[in-house]
């Protein structure tokens, strides 16, 4: 037995005090025939001693951005984390504790929460925000579900190709049984065009979908879409990068009415895709059909300023089939980080992050330009990323072989775009130097100088 | 001794012009701003974030952490949620800069190591449940619930037309926790639910009742949320596949039957698992967790994409899965949480697992026997991994309600069980121990509760008294709905 | 909501049988240990240590955490401390497994990357003190004393017997620390104390009058622990250097002149560093510290062993040095210390630096000229990084003494200064700000105070009020001496 | 300016209260002359970013157990520490603050140090314990300060060639200037000879310290030690292995009056030789002789159970130049660590740590004197560690080699014993696995098979 909390002692005086005389009687309630007759059959325990040994090794089978350098993004970034986030995060106080249905004995996971939501709402100019959903394509979907409720509009949801492929993925899984259709339109440029978007907008639309910066790394032109959204009646949501909102007008600015993101960059590792922070916020006027907790501001008997989870009448603990979601457990720890991040880069630090982005992507993007082989999928600025194209087409060697080099050197995107099968998404973000970028580049020309049968 | 000044709100201890952080200079050739992007885009200043020093942001955060209650701190019984202790080494090997350094969408022969884990993970949960296909994508239990009746969703529509469009309601029992009829409803399924016998139990005349070939699906938790194993739950799956329904597994408390019965061999079809329970999470102060759901092989089609798959002896991820239900979030899943799953079950194996259950079922048994002398506990005197006991006698003889007896708990050190759920017991304290709390701990609750049952009442109605906040007024929170920070407020 | 059940003492937690570490089965050919080791050195039962599980042991030690206050909880004014802000980036880097997993006698070609740290780390600290040669050996400021006056000692033998023999006395202010002249005991000096001027800093007269060729060295804390800078300082060191005596700078108090002056550019042969203090440390609820120093030359040769020296691109460790003292502890030094002192150093740079000095000094007058107008300072309205106010007069109007006040600022969330050191100053409070506070904090702390001494005398004697306990009973500790755990004591 | 605590807005407001004008102005009190002119020679401000790297790249350049496999110890092992004990260690209220001057606001480092005190005391044999000096070598030269100074002898300090030469070089330089003399008893077989002691000490002998497993890793006779030192008059100083206690008796059964010891195999990682853990337990008799701080348990005004540095009068703040040592700061945190790892421990742990030491290093041992070219240079009974000699004397080829193939094979004494300049001291924990103690040997035996022709 491995870890003794209670000993073959204790259990004898406590199944005395119950009045069982085993351990097996207490499961006598399970009949029989489903019950397991032998054991579980898996591999026998670890010792702490053996899972550390056993961990490093898995752990040394998988490269990563500590020893590669990496300019893969598409919705997961490597951007600095400060020491004293995890230094925060590891307070057990704060991750070993739970939702704070208890606001005495919870008032720091709730004033944090607070803080949060303060934080994001000033971030993206925003009324309030929730407490956290689970990701940035969930917190997407979510707020497709609440314009839905909120319009009641029968009608399509209007998205655009710019938008991230796995979000629209998403947007698309938790609508399929609710009888309602997602009309996506092209975006050949890299960008929405107004046009497009208007002729695909029309008074059943219940809500109008953009990314910015796109899934390309281009800048959107959100207010024109607000504009075409609202004319309409619908409501737009704007899917927003919170770094990059250290340079870029908010959502709120240009007129969303929901906004969602994807908050691993704000001090989240990319551990592989998860656990990551869904962001949303709304319009005041959406508050009520916002899914997930919320914390709110009250005062104790004694009069004291005190925090406490609030319109808990959305959730599903309380309203079961009508409420707003069906989420319970969020991302607690993960919207703390965040807000520590965003409490010590303060207004500066996240302009300065935003800004180094800009510059070392748009460096990397005038080198990759320059070689003979490569070029930009698109024109049109962009902020952080870029599409980058094979002019030989063989984007997989391409990648490879910059991988053999230490390189993670873009994500491919024909998986998602047939027609972008040559071409490659690349990430600059404020942690690579410019000799990493160079790197980068050297390796690509060398490629550009290798000659390539065809394949 | 509290720091009260530290705990201010971050935006009143703001002052401009403090630094946390300092960024390299730019090394590349930089250009202004306004020549690389379109001025309209740009803010007009940046973000009204608050401006603190680094000590400042530490001080707050560290004193703010010391006024929550946490298992590492306290015991924590919360029913239904298994605050077990988490272990140190978990945390440990999740750090591992080759666990958490990893990018989404890193080529899968750069990520081999975590692919194998990952994979041998699911081969574990396969093996509890009995349930051979996996997908470990959902982010948490409610959405593994989702997923779950997505797949079956598209399953019965897989099955033709016309199934599909008769199997458009899914059952629940009254005792089921609120994910299941919201999960249901987001599904695109109509609701019903089965009344609970007085024993807290499915009543099996309701269920008789609403069982038709409209049914899509049955949500069972088992054990319940009462913490009793449903004795007929063989008679009822095999009753739901006999009218072509799927039987739901609402795995939350899986801690009480870890290789003790396996939701296949009693009749489930699909499950899920809360790692942030039943494997030890940790919980976060709210999350992350996840939510892998485990299903039957002819559902396994219908899985959210990626698929984890091994060819020979490399693992890689299965796009081309056309029956799929598509994705339900980004990229792979909950990975930090699963690897603390991974490492949970490695370390504790097959004997583990079941010495977890026998604790765990152990603890809440011996509890439940020390407090029924003290409170009605409505449905028997033996239970799973968890037990509810009622303070509607002690209310309506003292007027000490189960919130008030949470909160004077706060007092004694303890931090409350989960109180008015289940909603079928009235003034219902819902008790969960978990296997890792030492019998002194529990008789030290005991103790507690009847001491405080035996207090002058108008004090305990006042509790807790040693807090630095007591019972906020919730309902003005709701009404003035102040979400942000205003300053003067 | 404190968790006393927790804190009780391990002994009394302990319970036979728990369990909270398995250890792998062993792999190699096991023999009955009897056979291995003779009986008769073989204990008879294994060691009486506590029998816990892990989560008693975690929630022990987290409980009794949140019973100190910390510098990442509180204002810690500790004069002669220098309780600044540990920045986190320290903690991070030092735990690098390439700089954590090192044994101490690896080659030196599989530890180059450490070595250059700490080669590149004498070289920052040479600068800052002027004095070229370091040893990174000593753990502790103290320890820095001792090995500098016992390479003093090998230094004056190495002149002559005669010499030698001549050399016997360590003069030292009496403000100076405890440490000063105890190590002078241990290097096997006598030991004469200067007095102070009423000023504060050296009584210029009672030093020539002690000053002869008698004197080895003289240690001098400077800026003093009053917190001055000592005006004559020159002066005294070119005295001691004609008589041929060798001058010891204490560098405890470094924070105020970091990049403003080089102890040796004002006379010092000698001086050791405090880096847990000025360095950030941090200080590890008493330690681990370091204790570097730098000296002349012509001391160099007489520093112990080894000598981290690099020859073209390559470091080495010496241990060739004939005339050295030998060492003072096993192997290099206390380099987890050291590698955060780097980090810092290399984090601040030279302009850093000073302002690091310039801030701590602003704070301290900026608080002095607060506190000033609530209790006298008897040594003037300037201050270097820390000062001395004095409780003397409130005490005989009254009764209220420099603890007391000490004791009640923990109930507004203020750690107290130091009391009752140096010895020279009555009713003495010694308060160091240190550059990382805010003005908020200074302005709340002199606030406090102010509101303290308003306050009811009685209730003042008998503060702290929100502590877990309040004022030990030190002279029956002292007499009943329970210095390990008795059980029903 | 790097990190801005104080605005140039507050600076301004508090110079004007002050009554300076400028931040110059405060610093007037020095002397011109003696003030820096231009500034500190340095390099330049990284950004926690830049160290971050900076120090990953000079982390990259050590080679290191967790990727190495070790064999190295000598006085510093790689023994297994539990991530219990780095969570609590990390724990900022205990390595933020300070000694416990201020009992109210310190019962959680005065307990844990008390606790401490108790675990070193059970486990020693001993009555007391402070609550730590700095590392083993620096512990064992106060111990013999105490011994001098309690017996008032004049006379000499006896130890034994099988004590770790740094210890003995420590004691040396703490006494050089004493005028105290160390005889240091040879021990060509590797443990000390009892007729060889025995003609050491005379009724000037102050103390007697040896090892225990001793630096070979040879197992010592203490009682007999003991019987010498104790029949002339004079103190026994033991230096003990806290692990090698899960096994052996402890130094107060066989006799010691001091127990002194490295504590680093308590919990603390071997960082390269520091800081580690100085362990020092004393017969009772002996307290009020023994440096550093110790806690003492009392009551309170309301006679409440608490705990307070107590026998001050020891020490140097109160007693100046008459106490017993000048130690200030201490190792807080690695008495902590200590205290952690044997609550986590326990009496069967620690003694299963000692038996898998035991037989690894058996096995090892049995081995490497089954090869060819390599044999065990002592006979007797070791512990964790023994010594190895190599037929062909050529001990930095051979571990040079070893090293290249990621072993960090033993520790050459040549530096301390040119008589032993043929061997090498090899160190096996229960960390390592059998799979590495037979790869060890097969490179041994490897090098074994290629005969070098002679230097
Ligand atoms: C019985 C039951 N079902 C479902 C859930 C939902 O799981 P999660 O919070 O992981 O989404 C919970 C958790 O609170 C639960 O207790
Ligand atoms: C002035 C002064 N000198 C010397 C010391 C001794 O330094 P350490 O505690 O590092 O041994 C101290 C520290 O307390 C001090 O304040």
């Amino acid at each position: 037995m491995p870890y003794v909390y209670n000993t073959p002692d204790d259990q004898r005086q406590m199944l005395q005090a119950i009045g069982a005389s085993s351990i097996e009687e207490l499961f006598a309630v399970i009949p029989e025939e489903m019950r397991i007759s032998g054991r579980l059959d898996m591999p026998p325990a670890l010792t702490e001693m053996e899972l550390d040994a056993h961990m490093k090794r898995l752990a040394s089978e998988n490269q990563h951005a500590g020893e590669a350098v990496c300019f893969l993004g598409a919705g997961s970034y490597d951007h600095f984390i400060p020491a004293a986030v995890d230094a925060i995060a590891s307070r057990s106080e704060f991750y070993t504790s739970y939702t704070p249905y208890q606001p005495e004995v919870s008032q720091g996971n709730l004033q944090a929460t607070f803080e949060y939501q303060t934080l994001v709402a000033r971030l993206t100019g925003m009324d309030v925000s929730n407490a956290s959903v689970y990701d940035g394509a969930s917190a997407a979907a979510e707020a497709v579900l609440m314009a839905i409720s909120t319009t009641s509009r029968p009608g399509h949801i209007v998205t655009a190709g710019s938008v991230h492929p796995e979000y629209r993925q998403t947007i698309a899984t938790y609508l399929r049984h609710l009888g309602k259709d997602i009309v996506t339109v092209a975006t050949p440029d890299g960008t929405l065009r107004a046009d497009s978007l208007a002729q695909a907008v029309d008074d059943q639309t219940a809500c109008v979908l953009i990314q910015q910066p796109n899934f390309f790394g281009a800048i959107e032109d959100v207010e024109t879409a607000a504009q075409i959204a609202h004319d309409a009646g619908a409501l737009l949501i704007v899917i927003f990068d919170p770094i990059s909102l250290g340079l870029l007008r908010s959502p709120g600015d240009c007129g969303a009415d929901i906004a969602v993101a994807e908050g691993q960059t704000l001090g989240t590792p990319m551990s592989y895709g998860g656990p990551y922070l869904g962001i949303m916020a709304c319009k005041k006027k959406l508050v009520r059909r916002m899914p997930g907790r919320i914390v709110g501001q009250t005062v104790d008997r004694h009069g004291r300023r005190c925090f406490t989870l609030t319109l808990q009448t959305r959730e599903q603990h309380i309203r079961r089939e009508k409420a707003t979601s069906n989420i319970c457990t969020n991302q607690g720890l993960f919207a703390l980080r965040a807000a520590v991040y965003a409490a010590l880069m303060g207004p500066e630090g996240l302009r300065g992050v935003a800004e180094l982005c800009l510059h070392k992507a748009c460096y990397a993007a005038e080198q990759i330009a320059a070689t003979e082989r490569f070029s930009l999928a698109f024109d049109g600025p962009t902020w952080r990323e870029f599409v980058v194209r094979d002019s030989q087409g063989r984007v997989d060697d391409v990648l490879t072989q910059l991988r053999s080099e230490g390189i993670l050197g873009g994500v491919p995107l024909g998986r998602w775009y047939p027609e972008l099968d040559d071409c490659f998404l690349v990430a600059v973000t404020e942690k690579r130097t410019k000799e990493q970028i160079d790197a980068l580049v050297r390796a690509l020309s060398q490629q550009s100088a290798t000659v390539v049968a065809p394949a | 001794m509290r720091n009260q000044q530290a705990t201010r709100l971050l935006f009143e201890l703001s002052h401009p012009g403090r630094r946390a952080v300092r960024l390299p200079a730019c090394d590349v050739p930089a250009a202004r701003v306004e020549d690389r992007l379109p001025e309209h885009v740009l803010a007009d200043a940046p973000p009204n974030m608050p401006e603190l020093s680094e000590p400042e942001v530490i001080r707050h955060f560290t004193n703010l952490s010391t006024l929550n209650m946490s298992v590492d701190t306290h015991f924590y019984p919360l029913g239904s949620c298994t605050m077990k202790y988490n272990p140190k080494r978990n945390e440990r090997v999740a750090a591992l800069p080759g666990m958490i350094d990893v990018h989404p969408l890193q080529p899968d022969e750069s990520v081999q190591g975590l692919l194998k884990l990952l994979y041998d993970l699911q081969a574990i949960l396969a093996e509890i449940s009995g349930l051979p296909a996996v997908s470990l994508q959902p982010a948490a239990g409610a959405q593994g619930e989702l997923t779950a009746l997505l797949t079956a969703a598209s399953y019965f529509r897989d099955l033709g037309p016309e199934e599909a469009a008769r199997r458009t309601i899914v059952l629940t029992p009254d005792s089921a926790h609120g994910t299941n009829p919201a999960s249901a409803i987001m599904a695109g399924f109509q609701f019903e639910k089965i009344d609970s016998s007085p024993a807290g139990v499915v009543d099996m005349d309701d269920f008789r009742r609403k069982l038709d070939d409209r049914i899509a699906v049955l949500m069972i938790t088992n054990p319940n949320t009462l913490g009793l194993f449903e004795p007929t739950m063989r008679e009822i799956a095999d009753a739901v596949h006999e009218k072509g329904g799927l039987v739901y597994l609402d795995g939350a408390n899986m801690n009480a039957i870890l290789g003790i019965a396996r939701p296949a061999d009693f009749g489930a079809d699909m499950q899920h698992f809360n790692p942030h329970k039943t494997f030890s999470g940790p919980h976060g102060g709210g999350g992350p967790g996840a939510g892998p759901i485990c299903v039957t092989e002819h559902l396994a089609p219908f899985l959210p994409v990626p698929v984890l798959v091994k060819d020979d002896d490399t693992y890689r991820l299965d796009y081309d899965r056309p029956k799929s239900i598509g994705r339900v979030r980004s990229f792979f899943g909950n990975v930090g949480v699963l690897v603390r799953t991974y490492a949970y079950l490695r370390t504790h194996g097959a004997e583990g697992l079941r010495s977890v259950s026998e604790n765990a079922v152990l603890n809440a048994n011996y509890l439940l026997s020390r407090v029924q002398s003290l409170l009605p506990v409505p449905q028997g005197n033996r239970c799973m991994h968890e037990f509810v006991a009622s303070a509607a006698k002690l209310k309506s003889e003292t007027n000490i309600s189960a919130m008030d007896l949470a909160k004077r708990l706060i007092d004694y050190g303890f931090h409350p069980p989960t109180v008015y759920f289940p909603l079928t017991v009235r003034e219902s304290i819902m008790v969960e121990p978990t296997e890792t709390e030492s019998k002194e701990t529990l008789d030290a609750f005991a103790d507690a509760l009847r001491q405080i049952i035996g207090e002058d009442p108008e004090m305990v109605r006042q509790a807790p008294h040693t807090t630095p906040i007591s019972r906020p007024d919730e309902v003005r929170a709701a009404r003035q709905s102040v979400v942000t920070y205003q300053s003067g407020r």
